[in-house]
């Protein structure tokens, strides 16, 4: 790895402890500012002496900096807390689900771009023909259909009209392929296709503009056909700032699992998030969103290095954002 | 829903200065010729005339039950069919609009109010400290999926449509302050910004009049599909059950509702969805529309067409 | 070796049909270096395009236009035909060399790219070796590491160099290159007219496409002066220099400083018609001084002089000898 | 056309550099791994005087620091040090509010029109703000202000309600023009006012340019980096060379007869004027221009000096010395009070020290060491 890549790696790399320093200040915040801290919010369902029990459990007559000190020496630990309502260490509760979630998240995004990268192509290649119109009508639809709302069509037409496919999930989901394609081929659907109409737009327009280049007209002086200089040349070049897309809408879809584990009744760690939103069992919602976060901070990351490693522009120095 | 802030990462559009045939006159003219905005437009006006004279316009009361009606298929007294409660399904999804306009129109108009001074403070004071703090703050704030950060804010300000417009504000403000950043960044360079000065042009003026209206672009074009994303995002809040509460009518909440009695009725499901499907799409052709409008660079090769 | 005809290319627009190229005939032979010279708007650049049929679309070649190359008509040719001819035989350099080469590939990728089309040698090894002494050849010191160099690690004026390079890569009969020093400094500006003056022999010929005199009297035998899609007149180079035949070359002639020594600077008052607001008649009557009352009425044909120029004005002696077309 | 009148404008060792680290500095910056290459020295040391309704040309390749030299004499970017005197007062201390009401008597033209002039605004708008920046006139007297403007640029005033991006280069060109002579300034900075414009257009505005400047008795600073436009419309001439002034003095002798060796090699390289004009030919420049990142020790032009003398043109930088006919010269290869050498001798090293040419160095009858020459030189 030549010096200007590493160099890019470790400015990318030192910024992260700095952001995600930030993500847990606002985590910590949302939960504890609020009207005096979480616990009062469960008061209506507990008399006044487990509500000082609680209050004392978990720190909350201690001022805030010295609560955050000690939720980071647990996180230091490894350990997440235990949740107010189920009494289990929330560390075991998102391991549990975490694989959920991260299936979804990662097939629906293995969907989208499986979609997207035909549609996107044709539809620059063969612009403004019928094709490029149908992609784009397609794409539209698609940007614009909530996902629970297909979900729930899904489910009307496939699981009860057609009865092939099961409408609640199993106990195991991982024990059989066909069990699990069955149990989460219509949620991947449901998630996919919003993220495939995103990015297929964005490779369209992305190879648009590179079409549009002076080197793409030099390349057919040169004499390479059309159909090499559209694979090599155009659609290579237009992939760039299609890969940042794809990492962030793998972000996104973490996000989207909430809903859309809640349509199909999914054990993942949206749907634990859900309850635990619903319970106010802060301990829980605290560290799920962590986790949302730092995933998050993770796939933007690798988006950039991918970037740099890609784009000599980029490794010969210059910001990546 | 952080939807937007991964339309908005591919969004970054770097403001090139027009210097293709653009004239106020010719920009009205361009939306509504465009076929697809004209649509769309006609359509959100009809939806805001009457999401406003809502209890004029609807035909029935949408909260009163009326039992004997319950579940009764699309008919021309009931023209969406009514629900389990027998409520008229056409009166709902009226009233429902309100609460999404005032979402949507809450969400970006608060997103704007915090996002874009951040992102133009940040833009015109670069390079400098307060610059990296801002931005990088942005950073930490995109790493929220954006349904994750409302649920967070929603469970503790407690299930409300206001808290919904809040939370999903807040995870609307990265998107709108990057690219305010963005643009001013380039415009700042651009040299008609020193030739303002130059002739002597004070400091504000040169924001109001050079800065601002030349990064509205780009910003007109984002706060349209960040629209359409707060009423997806309001929706799925509510079929969560976390955004309104019932009997109040919200367009996510009827879906919820409707999930059990798919098979036999599915018109309770159906309406409230293709509604949001129409009022999403409408929102992102217009904003399609205005980007190219707005946007030369496309407009040569839309005008060949 | 190349022959254009009555070319005429059109670009259909909003507000009516633009043609760039309006009935253009002119003969390049082997090894001949020409210039077309033309302002902004003039067509030069659509002539060379139109060539190398590039034009990209809504512009459209006129069906009743013909150029033949070595005898074959090109415009028959189906595009695969064309792909054999195009960086082969006819080569393209560009103007701006900050932006026509491929961020993403490293110089010697691009240029093997092309043998390797143009099946020029076996292997890529030979490819990459013959591609290292190209870059040797235009100058670029220590080629065998540079070539695996990107772009944005070369300078302005060394990209112009890979860029001719490219061009010569596949042996061509005809470089066309279009104003390629433009976008350079004055000194590497010369050194790559000098490279050009060296690459160009009796078997690769240059049709030059620049804006001003500047190249012309350093690098070409022949010049072509283009006004509002149509060659106004055609030379041997010294004899234009020496007595411009057209108003608008002696015009242009007199506003170039490096032409004129002393402060006696010339000015063409107006502007060049663009698009479809073509004046009636010639074309240049309304900035000519010496226009006559015909001149707004009759639109000149190209008439030969006894010593071979070519001219489209009816004042010349060209056309005295034969009576104006009504 | 000039009288050796007092200087309306006085340059005095002006120099920017532009520091490459990012905003944090320090230790963050090593943290993050940030790569400051030594700062860029844009201008690194310039002097010169603009006198009244003089056109001062200034020329030299892109990267020579010509433009940036522009900007901050007008402190439209801040230089880093050195002093600028208009009318003999010091513009480098004063305060923003004085700097403000000095603009209007120092103005710039810019090289890309279409990116000087706000696109969202009309042209009388763009002629109307730096009147209204500094005048209280009722609506009338700005309008006939503003037709007459657009009369001395010869434009229409039909042009007054359209858009920048609606009108031709040089149109605009002709209002970015009449913006900067609103105000009636002393002093106009041109920077590459006509390049990339038509022969023709090109060749109109210089006209449209004399023309102003005999009508408002304007001092010029013309920045350009094609020769034979500087030739044909400066008084005097100042050759720059990586922020560094290499010759400055009466245009028709130094493109006659220049004496710095990048002077020479920038003639070489004007285009011929007739095909059959010859050119001697003197070895071709060689090189790329160094980056003004790390510029080289000594004299800047030496890694590409043909008449390279030796360690002295490496080690040691030329300060400028003034010759006989007033021009100055910053070459090792001139003292204080040298006449001007011919064009034909060459200045290459060997020559000199072979036969001694005796322009080059009067005092030393045999070649001169290269001590002679350094020691020569140390008092000029």
């Amino acid at each position: 790895m030549d010096s200007e890549l590493r160099n890019y790696v470790v400015r990318r790399t030192l910024q992260i402890p700095v952001v995600l320093f930030l993500v847990s200040v606002i985590v910590f915040g949302v939960i504890h500012l609020p009207r005096g801290g979480p616990v009062e919010l469960i008061a209506g369902r507990a008399t006044d002496a487990i509500i000082a029990d609680l209050r004392d459990q978990y720190h909350l007559n201690e001022p805030l900096y010295v609560q955050y000190v000690l939720w980071l020496e647990q996180l230091a630990r490894g350990s997440l807390g235990t949740s107010i309502i189920a009494r289990q260490p929330v560390t075991s509760m998102i391991a549990s689900r975490l694989p959920v979630t991260l299936f979804l998240a990662f097939s629906s995004s293995v969907l989208a771009v499986l979609i997207a990268i035909p549609a996107g192509y044709i539809s620059a290649v063969e612009q403004y023909s019928w094709k490029d119109h149908l992609a784009t009508i397609l794409a539209f639809v698609g940007l614009s259909i909530p996902n629970f709302f297909l979900g729930v069509l899904l489910i009307t037409v496939f699981g009860v009209k057609l009865g092939w496919l099961p409408i609640t999930a199993g106990s195991d989901l991982f024990s059989g392929l066909r069990q699990t394609v069955e149990v989460f081929l219509m949620p991947t659907i449901a998630l996919g296709t919003a993220m495939s109409a995103q990015t297929t737009r964005i490779l369209r327009s992305s190879m648009l503009d590179v079409f549009s280049e002076n080197y793409v007209q030099v390349a057919r002086a040169k004499g390479l056909p059309q159909k090499v200089v559209n694979r090599s040349i155009v659609f290579k070049n237009a992939l760039i700032p299609v890969i940042t897309v794809v990492a962030l809408q793998t972000g996104y879809a973490l996000g989207a699992t909430v809903i859309i584990e809640e349509v199909f009744a999914l054990p993942g760690l949206g749907r634990l998030m859900v309850r635990s939103v619903l319970q106010r069992d802060f301990p829980v919602v605290q560290s799920i969103v962590l986790f949302y976060a730092i995933a998050y901070l993770l796939l933007n990351f690798t988006a950039d290095i991918l970037y740099g490693v890609i784009d000599p522009r980029i490794r010969y120095g210059g910001e990546a954002t | 829903m952080s939807f937007a802030n991964s339309l908005e990462k591919s969004g970054d559009v770097v403001v090139r200065l027009p210097f293709v045939e653009r004239r106020h006159l010719r920009l009205v003219r361009e939306l509504l010729t465009e076929r697809k905005a004209a649509v769309s437009f006609v359509f959100l006006a009809l939806l805001v005339f009457s999401a406003v004279f809502a209890p004029v316009i609807a035909p029935y009361d949408p909260t009163e039950p009326n039992y004997e009606e319950s579940y009764a298929s699309p008919s021309v007294d009931h023209p969406f069919g009514t629900d389990s409660f027998g409520r008229d399904i056409l009166s709902r999804i009226i009233f429902a609009a309100r609460i999404s306009l005032y979402v949507g129109l809450g969400s970006v108009g608060f997103a704007m109010l915090v996002g874009i001074p951040m992102g133009l403070f940040a833009g015109y004071a670069s390079p400098s400290r307060a610059e990296t703090v801002i931005m990088r703050l942005m950073d930490a704030l995109l790493a929220f999926p954006g349904i994750v950060l409302a649920l967070t804010l929603v469970s503790i300000l407690g299930s409300s449509v206001t808290n919904v417009v809040i939370a999903l504000a807040v995870g609307y403000v990265p998107g709108f302050a990057r690219i305010a950043h963005g643009a001013t960044l380039s415009l700042k360079e651009e040299e008609f910004i020193m030739s303002a000065k130059a002739v002597g042009t004070p400091t504000r003026t040169i924001v109001s009049r050079y800065l601002l209206p030349n990064a509205a672009a780009p910003l007109i074009v984002q706060a349209t599909l960040v629209f359409a994303f707060a009423i997806l995002g309001e929706a799925g809040l509510s079929f969560l059950g976390v955004g309104a509460q019932p009997p109040t009518p919200s367009l996510g909440l009827m879906i919820l509702s409707g999930k059990d009695y798919l098979s036999q009725s599915i018109w309770i499901s159906l309406f409230p969805g293709l509604t949001i499907m129409a009022i999403v799409l409408s929102l992102n052709f217009l904003g399609d529309a205005l980007r190219d409008v707005l946007d030369p660079k496309q407009e040569t090769d839309r005008r060949i067409q | 070796m190349l022959e254009v005809r009555n070319l005429t290319t059109e670009f259909p627009t909003e507000d009516g049909v633009v043609t760039a190229v309006d009935d253009v005939s002119f003969d390049i032979d082997r090894g001949e270096r020409t210039a077309i010279v033309g302002e902004s708007g003039a067509g030069k650049s659509v002539t060379g395009l139109s060539i190398l049929q590039l034009v990209e679309s809504p512009g459209v070649v006129a069906p009743d236009s013909s150029v033949r190359w070595k005898g074959e008509e090109l415009l028959d040719k189906t595009e695969a035909e064309m792909t054999e001819i195009r960086g082969n035989e006819i080569a393209w350099v560009p103007q701006d060399p900050l932006s026509s080469l491929n961020p993403m590939k490293t110089v010697g990728e691009q240029l093997v790219e092309t043998m390797r089309h143009h099946e020029y040698e076996l292997i890529d090894r030979e490819r990459y070796q013959r591609a290292a002494e190209l870059l040797e050849d235009v100058g670029i010191p220590d080629p065998h590491d540079r070539i695996h160099d990107y772009p944005h690690e070369y300078s302005g004026g060394m990209r112009q160099r890979v860029l001719i390079a490219m061009a010569l890569s596949c042996d061509p009969d005809l470089i066309i290159a279009d104003e390629p020093t433009t976008a350079l400094d004055v000194l590497t500006q010369s050194q790559i007219v000098d490279l050009l003056l060296r690459v160009t022999s009796e078997d690769t010929g240059l049709m030059l496409i620049t804006h001003g005199f500047g190249l012309v009297a350093e690098l070409c035998r022949t010049v072509m002066v283009m006004y509002a899609g149509e060659v106004v007149e055609n030379s041997d180079v010294v004899s234009l220099f020496d007595d411009p035949l057209h108003p608008y070359t002696q015009e242009l002639l007199e506003c170039s400083p490096h032409i004129v020594q002393g402060s006696g600077l010339n000015t063409i008052p107006g502007s060049m018609p663009i698009g479809s607001d073509r004046p009636s008649g010639c074309r240049f009557h309304p900035r000519c001084p010496e226009a006559i009352d015909d001149c707004s009425q009759v639109d000149p044909e190209l008439a030969r002089t006894d010593d071979g120029r070519d001219v489209a004005c009816l004042l010349s002696d060209a056309h005295e000898a034969t009576p104006p077309r009504q | 056309m000039s009288d050796s009148s007092a200087p309306v404008l006085e340059v005095r060792d002006l120099k920017k550099h532009f520091s490459t680290g990012s905003a944090t500095t320090g230790l963050l910056s090593r943290l993050l791994g940030d790569s400051n290459a030594g700062p860029v020295k844009a201008v690194d040391g310039v002097s010169f005087d603009l006198l009244e309704n003089e056109t001062l040309g200034v020329v030299g390749e892109s990267g020579c620091g010509k433009s940036t030299m522009g900007k901050s004499i007008l402190r439209l970017i801040e230089p880093t040090s050195g002093e600028v005197r208009y009318d003999g007062e010091s513009l480098t201390e004063l305060p923003d509010r004085e700097m403000r009401d000095r603009r209007q008597n120092l103005q710039l033209i810019f090289q890309d029109p279409g990116s000087s002039l706000n696109p969202r605004m009309k042209v009388k708008h763009l002629l109307r703000e730096p009147l209204t920046n500094f005048r209280s006139l009722s609506r009338e007297e700005l309008d006939r202000q503003i037709d007459e403007l657009l009369g001395q640029v010869d434009l229409p005033t039909t042009v007054k309600d359209r858009y920048p991006h609606e009108l031709s280069g040089g149109q605009q060109q002709r209002v970015v023009i009449a913006r900067a002579i609103a105000l009636d300034p002393e002093v106009i900075v041109a920077d590459e006012p006509v390049t990339g414009l038509d022969v023709s257009v090109q060749s109109n505005i210089l006209a449209t340019l004399a023309d102003i400047q005999k009508e408002l008795d304007l001092s010029l600073l013309f920045i350009a980096h094609d020769l034979a436009v500087i030739r044909h419309i400066s008084d005097r001439v100042m050759v720059l060379y990586l922020g560094h002034v290499a010759e400055l003095g009466d245009s028709e002798a130094v493109f006659s007869n220049p004496q710095h060796p990048y002077t020479r090699m920038l003639k070489q390289s004007i285009p011929r004027s007739h095909p059959e004009q010859s050119k001697d030919e003197v070895e071709a420049a060689t090189g790329e221009p160094p980056s003004p990142s790390n510029p080289p020790s000594g004299c800047p032009f030496h890694p590409r000096c043909p008449a390279h003398i030796g360690d002295v043109c490496e080690e040691e930088y030329p300060e400028a010395v003034e010759l006989t006919d007033g021009r100055t010269v910053a070459c090792h290869h001139f003292e204080a009070g040298d006449e001007p050498v011919p064009e034909d001798v060459d200045l290459s090293a060997e020559e000199t020290a072979a036969d001694g040419g005796p322009a080059v160095d009067s005092s030393a009858d045999s070649g001169p060491s290269v001590a002679d020459v350094a020691e020569g030189n140390a008092d000029g």
